[in-house]
């Protein structure tokens, strides 16, 4: 069951790679949400129940809905419509994407032993890797942090690994998600769009040699 | 102790800052000349405690070399601070009280550091101390900081101090780690013994060589005196320049074995840095530049005399080793007396006329006599002339070469054939050189209304100079006093120092000769005023040759032509351009033309500016990272991450 | 001492058997032997002009270079009578001497401001800095080759038996006639007889001494012919000989030495200008391998 | 006890961010700073105890919190200062010192934290309060920098999260629940290699933005340009401590097995990248902040060289970091007080503060001096050490390269500063106007000669210290 959400959240991927609107983005952030619930609920009961309760919670809430309605308030508050051209075109963002997932299932496979659970590893490399990669092509800051939290919910993934034996390590993705994903970036980006009349990264690139 | 003395010129008041600073180099010359005399004395090392360094504590040791740098350290500083108090007086009132501190502060901790270079063994603290020594005159020679050409100077004159200490710390390690010894000079003599000394030795000579300003290493020389104000410069070129010197002398002490390529390697570097450097100081119009030139000459002829001490150890000719290492030394101290006397006038000239371009001055012997002949007299010594010191080192060197030709084998036999024509062909050089430039200075009449308002300087700043002419000229005429002290000092190369008593007539017979030399001048000039009171003496202008319109100021000879001839047979090395603008076609009326000859460094030209300007510029395009786009630091740290982890998974790190 | 006299008596006539040598070659009516003499005489007699310009350097120079070439002939043996001042690198002090003299002089001529004084002060110091190579080597190979270094025990144990050794003798000579030549700058260094302070060297350097000084000068110049010439007399004068025999031959050879400067002048034309510095090198190579040559003798090079 | 000192903290600045008056700011601090002491001399006490289950006051951090401490009240003392000058409103001040606060606090616990978790936690704390501070003056630039640095940095985080979930991975697989540090070094021999190494690899990169190493050392340096001058000479050395603690205590565990060769390989090649980033940037330097922020990034380098080489580098590093910290702070406070009389920060707007204000001048000179590790500077000590270890190491080659990029390190940098000294300023300065008491540069004479006396004559609790901190790797 687990291996349908992963593949599930891997398509996700590839939609990030393909659509252009700032809206999708957030349509695809909430549905990665929704996926992340469903992976936790399917793997994670083995823990005592406070512990998967709370993680089950954030998943749904935070992660589903919270975080993509805020950031919708930010897409409002800035105008966003519509993202511009990136620096890379579209067909090769999605070769970009299979090639990395390619890598990161092979990559696994490599990496196997029986004490620890390699299947969560597969999307949750190609989900970071394709976070840094989707900050690098695009130009303006939402799709930043667009691509941030694309690389929190590989990294959520990832630590889902060890999840049975430290749910801690849950708790802290966890909260590196609220903290930072949400709340400072989401309060900052709202500041540049006042200050800068726009969220363009050209704007922000005053500070260099 | 006296350190912390230093730190009260910042709160003492502009007026006497200066008689604190002055106060403060008596103490320690006091201090440090009883510790050097006592060690002359005792002929033996003394050993005194000096602070905790590290956990350790670190010493003072005094032997005999360090003793006599001591000793001429402390005389240079001293007519130095002496000259200052003249000097200075002009920049106090547009500078501020804190900038006067900051440069006696400066003079202090230069005297201090050279003392303590002297004194230290501990590896890591003599680099301390020689860094500092960098440093502290670094700052004295950018006091005119106002001038932007004085700070780039002053910068690049750090930059390549800092590559000497380089050079000395990684020869320092190496034979630290080879050997595991202690990390001191001592320490060196475990690896020597046991190692072929040639390489290790190259790099602290290069080391040493910077400071010392060996051609090639020489280019920070000729920019920083004449940067640097007068009293700095003099000191700087009478003595810092010669730690540089002690440091060669200080690591062959521990060298026993294979010198001989050790000594040639010197002979040649010195040989080379004696010829150039002379020819190339032929050609400067600066004078500060000139005698800047001047002293890589004269580290020459001082490389010479060791190269020919570390010959003769080699070849196991006791003359040649003692008198080559005895002239050498010598010639350390009469060089420091007489290349400060020389910048200590000039500063004079440069004081009273604002310029140091020597075409523009003339006559000003009947302005200034005194500066002028104690001038003549540096220039004297410095030609190596009798009866004054420079011919007495020289004639130390040549002596031992001359003695110990005979018993040398065929390949010494040759070097020492050329390096004593050398020797002769860089002091004919000098003598024409210090022929120009005294004439051109003193002699004839003024050259540009700069000279007008010229007047003898006060005599604070004559006293330091006559003090060193005494000595000069007591060094020419009775050069028997500094033997013994001298063969002390040899005696830390070279067992058997009897050779210096072969000397002992020769020197006698000098002193002699140089007393009938004076007293025959005497004689005649007795026998002229006789004879010319029975005449009458008219006064008539300067033979024209029959053109009677000649106006001296604009036809008499100048440096440029002066050494003209000269640069005619060198213009391979010293690059002389010529300025001007042909004649046309149809001009018959030639209107007004400038003429303009500029020389240059070869060495420098090539071994530094041409290099570091690529460097420069190459590093300039490339600086492109801070781009200020966040994609671009995340792509660093991908790529990071990429290369990182094939590296590994190939195996490469 | 009887050196030093001898000396000083060769050197009275010696240019005035130089010019009586020219004129005749020159089949002009020749002036008495003793002419230079009434010349400095008359000058004696005279007084001075000194320039505005000039200063006590100028007043001084002329009796500096007299004394300094007085005691430089103090260090000449002759034959075997050793000289007044001797001792080891007593040639070493003898060159420094003559060139503090130079160096006096040629600041002297700079001191009055003219525009041909210079010429001849640089060029005089430019030549006379070339040829003390020559000068120093001959003396080294000459001391390698007797292992002295005082010119009295030099030319003591100077004794040139076999072949090789003649050629060292010839070619020390040939060099020495050569430096005379060019210390005194005459022929084919610089024609003193010329009318164009241009070319000259040191008679130009000269123009505005007068009287006493102009004297002193002229005197000196003879001393140092009379000095090189006892030089090159020590080269053939064998010590073994008796005392008068040396003298007549030191006499006879001053006397030939003054001839052949003169028939030089009389034959040879002036070098051009911008040769002389690479001519008065050749004097430096030869005396180089002069060197060699002693080198072979004290056997450091086989040669078989 | 530390858990009563974060509390105590938290409310202190949260008091201070609701009162919003001066004067109880002003108290609160005080009270602060005297905790502070106190906790530190608890900590110097009981050294190497566990304190309240997660924190521990091991050598190292007990050093750096000494360091953390002295530069804690010249901090405030030029806060004050600063604050004072630019006459900030009452809300403006009271945001500036809470979170101040809460950042020294957030290093403290970083640096005693004994769990690697919570260090992590802390760290990402520091990230978020240093933001505000670099955005205190609510410029497009400072709101630009803080954009960048809390972005980048929290990447870094994130990724150095990436790595200790790698840690904990191989760590539960050797049935350790926890991530405490003295029970992960009890299993790291068994830790399978790729695992240790993946962690190190990310965690290095993610921490080298805190830390202002290659590669993620770009943020840090917009931080460092447009941060108010006492935050500037804060941030560029305590925090970047707490990155090099951060690197340091993987470091540590790694140090057990036989991943070191690797791993200092590795630094080897972040040291050599980054100094030579430094020195190539420096060329285009036109802003004096940002050109002591490349001089950071080399040290750094130098510090990550010192790691890599091991054996006497270990304890040159170390060395290293502390006189770093001290010197930079100095520079970065005088900066300040240049920006007083030529309110400007670039380089072409200032010359002849030396006549300006020579006191100040010859601080900077002393800080120049200390910074280019020229003797007596502490920092030639250091770095010569570290050449010591590289030829004791045979890193030849590496040495001499170093050697090289130092040399032209020190000819832009001290290019730059003598242009501040001495050059003629075109734009008069009526000195009348300006209100710097020279007694404000005792607090930097003090930092030097503090440097100075320990390189050349150091205490003994001092390398005792530092030895036992560096025990652990051996």
């Amino acid at each position: 069951m687990t291996y349908l959400f992963i593949i599930l959240y891997a398509i996700t991927l590839i939609y990030f790679a393909l659509s252009e609107r700032v809206k999708k983005f957030v349509w695809l952030l909430s549905i990665q949400g929704f996926i992340l619930f469903g992976v936790v609920f399917f793997s994670l009961h083995t823990l005592e129940i406070f512990d998967f309760l709370f993680i089950l919670i954030e998943t749904i809430l935070v992660k589903s809905l919270i975080v993509p309605l805020f950031l919708n308030k930010v897409r409002k508050h800035n105008h966003l419509k519509r993202e511009h051209e990136p620096s890379v075109p579209v067909f090769y963002s999605i070769i970009v994407v299979v090639v990395t997932l390619i890598m990161s299932f092979i990559l696994c496979n490599h990496l196997n032993n029986n004490q620890i659970h390699t299947k969560y590893f597969t999307v949750s490399f190609a989900s970071i890797i394709f976070g840094i990669y989707f900050i690098i092509i695009h130009k303006n800051i939402f799709s930043h942090v667009v691509g941030y939290l694309i690389i929190e919910n590989g990294i959520f993934l990832l630590s889902l690994a060890v999840g049975s034996e430290m749910p801690m390590m849950v708790n802290l993705a966890i909260l590196l998600d609220v903290l930072m994903g949400v709340l400072v970036l989401g309060v900052f980006i709202n500041q540049i769009g006042d200050t800068f009349k726009s969220v363009e990264i050209d704007q922000l690139s005053k500070l260099k040699d | 102790m006296t350190v912390l003395l230093t730190f009260i010129l910042f709160f003492t008041q502009k007026d006497i800052q200066y008689y604190v600073g002055l106060l403060t180099h008596l103490a320690i010359i006091i201090i440090t000349s009883i510790w050097a005399v006592s060690a002359f004395v005792s002929a033996t090392t003394l050993s005194i405690a000096f602070m905790p360094f590290l956990g350790e504590t670190l010493n003072f040791e005094i032997d005999q070399l360090t003793a006599f740098f001591i000793l001429v350290i402390n005389f240079t500083i001293l007519t130095g601070i002496i000259y200052a108090k003249g000097y200075i007086h002009p920049y106090i009132k547009n500078k501020d009280k804190t900038e006067i501190a900051w440069h006696f502060f400066n003079f202090l901790w230069l005297h201090i550091s050279m003392l303590l270079v002297v004194m230290l063994r501990d590896a890591l603290a003599f680099l301390l101390v020689w860094e500092i020594m960098s440093l502290s005159s670094f700052f004295l020679v950018i006091f005119e900081s106002e001038k932007a050409e004085t700070l780039k100077i002053g910068i690049k004159y750090l930059i390549q101090m800092h590559i000497g200490v380089v050079f000395l710390m990684v020869a320092f390690i190496l034979a630290y780690i080879q050997t595991g010894a202690a990390f001191s000079f001592d320490g060196l003599s475990v690896y020597f013994a046991s190692h072929n000394p040639f390489w290790l030795f190259i790099l602290f000579f290069l080391g040493f060589g910077i400071k010392a300003g060996f051609i090639p290493l020489h280019s920070w020389l000729p920019h920083a005196h004449p940067a640097a104000p007068s009293h700095v410069s003099g000191v700087m070129s009478g003595v810092m320049i010669k730690m540089g010197i002690y440091g060669i002398l200080r690591v062959l002490m521990y060298i026993h074995h294979d010198l001989f390529n050790i000594g040639v390697f010197i002979l040649i570097i010195s040989l080379s840095s004696g010829l150039i450097g002379v020819s190339l100081a032929i050609v400067q119009h600066d004078v500060k530049k000139l005698l800047a030139y001047h002293s890589i000459e004269n580290i020459g002829i001082i490389g010479i005399g060791i190269g020919m001490g570390t010959i003769g150890l080699a070849e196991d000719i006791p003359i040649l080793a003692v008198l080559g290492f005895g002239g050498g030394i010598l010639h350390i101290l009469n060089h420091s007396l007489f290349k400060s006397l020389l910048f200590y006038t000039a500063g004079s000239v440069y004081k009273q006329t604002h310029t140091r371009n020597i075409e523009h001055l003339g006559g000003l012997i009947k302005k200034m006599p005194k500066t002028a002949l104690l001038f003549l007299l540096g220039a004297l010594a410095i030609s190596g002339l009798p009866p004054f010191n420079g011919f007495i080192s020289e004639f130390l060197i040549y002596s031992g070469m001359f003695k110990s030709l005979h018993s040398a084998g065929l390949f010494t036999d040759v070097i020492l054939m050329f390096s004593f024509a050398g020797l002769v062909i860089i002091g004919g050089l000098a003598l024409f050189c210090f022929t120009k430039v005294f004439s051109i200075i003193f002699l004839g009449t003024a050259r540009s209304s700069k000279v007008e308002q010229a007047i003898e300087v006060n005599p604070t700043m004559l006293i330091p100079n006559f003090l060193i002419g005494f000595v000069i000229i007591l060094i020419g005429f009775v050069p028997i006093l500094f033997m013994q002290p001298l063969s002390q000092i040899v005696a830390l190369f070279t067992i058997d120092t009897k050779a210096i008593n072969l000397l002992i007539p020769a020197l006698n017979s000098i002193s002699l000769s140089s007393g009938i030399f004076i007293a025959l001048i005497g004689i005649i000039w007795l026998l002229r005023s006789w004879q010319q009171k029975r005449q009458i003496i008219k006064q008539g202008d300067t033979w024209g040759c029959g053109y009677t319109g000649a106006n001296p100021a604009l036809h008499q000879y100048t440096a440029t032509s002066y050494a003209d001839n000269f640069v005619q047979l060198s213009s391979k090395l010293v690059h002389m351009k010529k300025e001007f603008t042909d004649f046309g076609e149809a001009e018959i009326f030639p209107q007004n033309r400038v003429f303009e000859t500029h020389s240059s460094d070869v060495f420098e030209d090539n071994l530094l500016t041409k290099p570091s300007n690529i460097l420069l510029k190459v590093f300039y395009k490339i600086a492109v990272f801070q781009t200020g786009k966040i994609q671009h630091y995340l792509l660093y740290a991908l790529v990071f991450l990429i290369v990182i982890f094939f590296l590994t998974y190939f195996n490469l790190i | 001492m009887i050196s030093f006299l001898l000396i000083i008596i060769s050197s009275v006539f010696f240019v005035g058997i130089l010019t009586k040598v020219k004129a005749k070659i020159a089949a002009r009516k020749m002036p008495s032997v003793l002419q230079p003499i009434y010349d400095i005489i008359r000058l004696f007699n005279k007084g001075a002009i000194y320039s505005p310009i000039t200063s006590v350097i100028f007043k001084m120079a002329p009796i500096i270079y007299f004394s300094s070439i007085l005691l430089a002939a103090f260090f000449i043996p002759i034959g075997s009578q050793r000289a007044i001042l001797s001792f080891d690198g007593d040639f070493v002090f003898f060159a420094y001497l003559l060139a503090i003299g130079k160096f006096m002089m040629i600041i002297a001529a700079m001191d009055t401001g003219s525009s041909f004084e210079g010429m001849g002060a640089n060029r005089e110091a430019l030549y006379s800095m070339l040829v003390e190579p020559a000068f120093f080597i001959l003396a080294g190979s000459v001391a390698l080759f007797t292992n002295n270094i005082s010119f009295s025990d030099l030319f003591l144990h100077l004794n040139l038996d076999n072949n090789l050794s003649y050629i060292i003798g010839i070619a020390a000579i040939y060099v020495l006639v050569y430096i005379a030549m060019v210390e005194n700058s005459r022929m084919p260094i610089d024609d003193p007889k010329t009318h164009l302070e241009l070319t000259m060297v040191h008679e130009v350097m000269v123009l505005d001494n007068s009287g006493f000084d102009l004297a002193l000068i002229h005197i000196a110049t003879w001393l140092k012919f009379a000095i090189y010439g006892s030089l090159i007399s020590n080269f053939i004068i064998h010590t073994v000989w008796t005392w008068y025999w040396q003298i007549i031959v030191f006499f006879a050879i001053q006397l030939s030495f003054s001839a052949i400067i003169g028939i030089l002048e009389a034959f040879r034309a002036r070098n051009k200008l911008e040769k002389n510095p690479q001519w008065i090198i050749m004097l430096s190579a030869i005396s180089v391998v002069v060197f060699l040559t002693a080198l072979i003798i004290t056997q450091k090079i086989i040669l078989n | 006890m530390f858990i009563l000192f974060i509390l105590e903290a938290i409310i202190i600045s949260l008091s201070i961010f609701f009162t919003q008056n001066k004067m109880v700011t002003f108290i609160l601090s005080s009270i602060f700073l005297i905790s502070l002491f106190v906790i530190t001399g608890f900590a110097y006490i009981h050294i190497e105890e566990i304190n309240s289950l997660y924190f521990k006051f091991d050598h190292l951090g007990v050093l750096l919190t000494f360091v953390l401490v002295i530069l804690s009240i010249s901090t405030f003392y030029h806060s004050k200062l600063y604050l004072q000058r630019y006459l900030f409103t009452a809300k403006q001040e009271a945001i500036y010192y809470a979170s101040l606060i809460m950042l020294i606090t957030a290093m403290m616990s970083a640096y005693f934290s004994e769990n690697i978790a919570v260090m992590w936690v802390s760290i990402e704390a520091t990230t978020l309060f240093v933001s505000i501070l670099i955005f205190h003056e609510r410029t497009k630039d400072s709101l630009e920098a803080a954009w960048k640095y809390l972005f980048v940095s929290s990447f870094g985080v994130a990724l150095a999260f990436i790595g200790i979930l790698f840690l904990s991975i191989t760590a539960s697989s050797n049935g350790i629940t926890d991530l405490n540090l003295h029970h992960l070094l009890l299993v790291s021999k068994l830790m399978s290699p790729i695992w240790l190494k993946m962690a190190f690899l990310f965690v290095l990169t993610g921490f080298s933005a805190k830390m202002g190493l290659f590669p993620l050392h770009t943020v840090a340096v917009d931080a460092h340009t447009v941060a108010p001058p006492p935050i500037s000479a804060f941030i560029s050395t305590t925090l970047m401590n707490v990155g090099f603690l951060g690197i340091f205590r993987i470091f540590t565990i790694i140090a057990q097995t036989d991943v070191i060769l690797w791993a200092q390989n590795v630094l080897l090649i972040v040291g050599v990248l980054s100094i030579f980033m430094s020195a190539i940037q420096l060329f285009r330097i036109k802003h004096y902040k940002r050109m002591f922020a490349f001089s950071s990034l080399e040290h750094m380098g130098i510090v990550a060289l010192g790691l890599g080489i091991g054996g006497l580098g270990y304890y040159a590093a170390i060395l290293h970091i502390v006189f770093h910290s001290f010197v930079k702070a100095g520079l970065f406070y005088q900066i300040g007080q240049v920006h007083q009389f030529f309110k400007s920060y670039w380089i072409k707007n200032t010359a002849g503060y030396f006549k300006l204000n020579p006191i100040g001048g010859l601080s900077i000179i002393l800080g120049l001096i200390s910074i280019l590790a020229i003797p007596p500077s502490g920092l030639f000590i250091s770095e010569f050490l570290t050449f010591k270890a590289m030829f004791i190491q045979h890193h030849y080659y590496i040495a001499i390269f170093v050697m090289i990029l130092l040399t032209v390190i020190i000819f832009s940098f001290s290019k730059n500063i003598f242009h501040l000294l001495y050059f003629k300023d075109e734009n008069e300065i009526n000195k009348n106007a300006i209100t710097v008491n020279p007694y404000e540069t005792i607090s930097q004479f003090i930092l030097f000669g503090l440097v100075i006396y320990l390189g050349i004559n150091p205490p003994l609790f001092f390398t005792d210290l530092i030895n036992a901190a560096i025990t652990v790797l051996k």
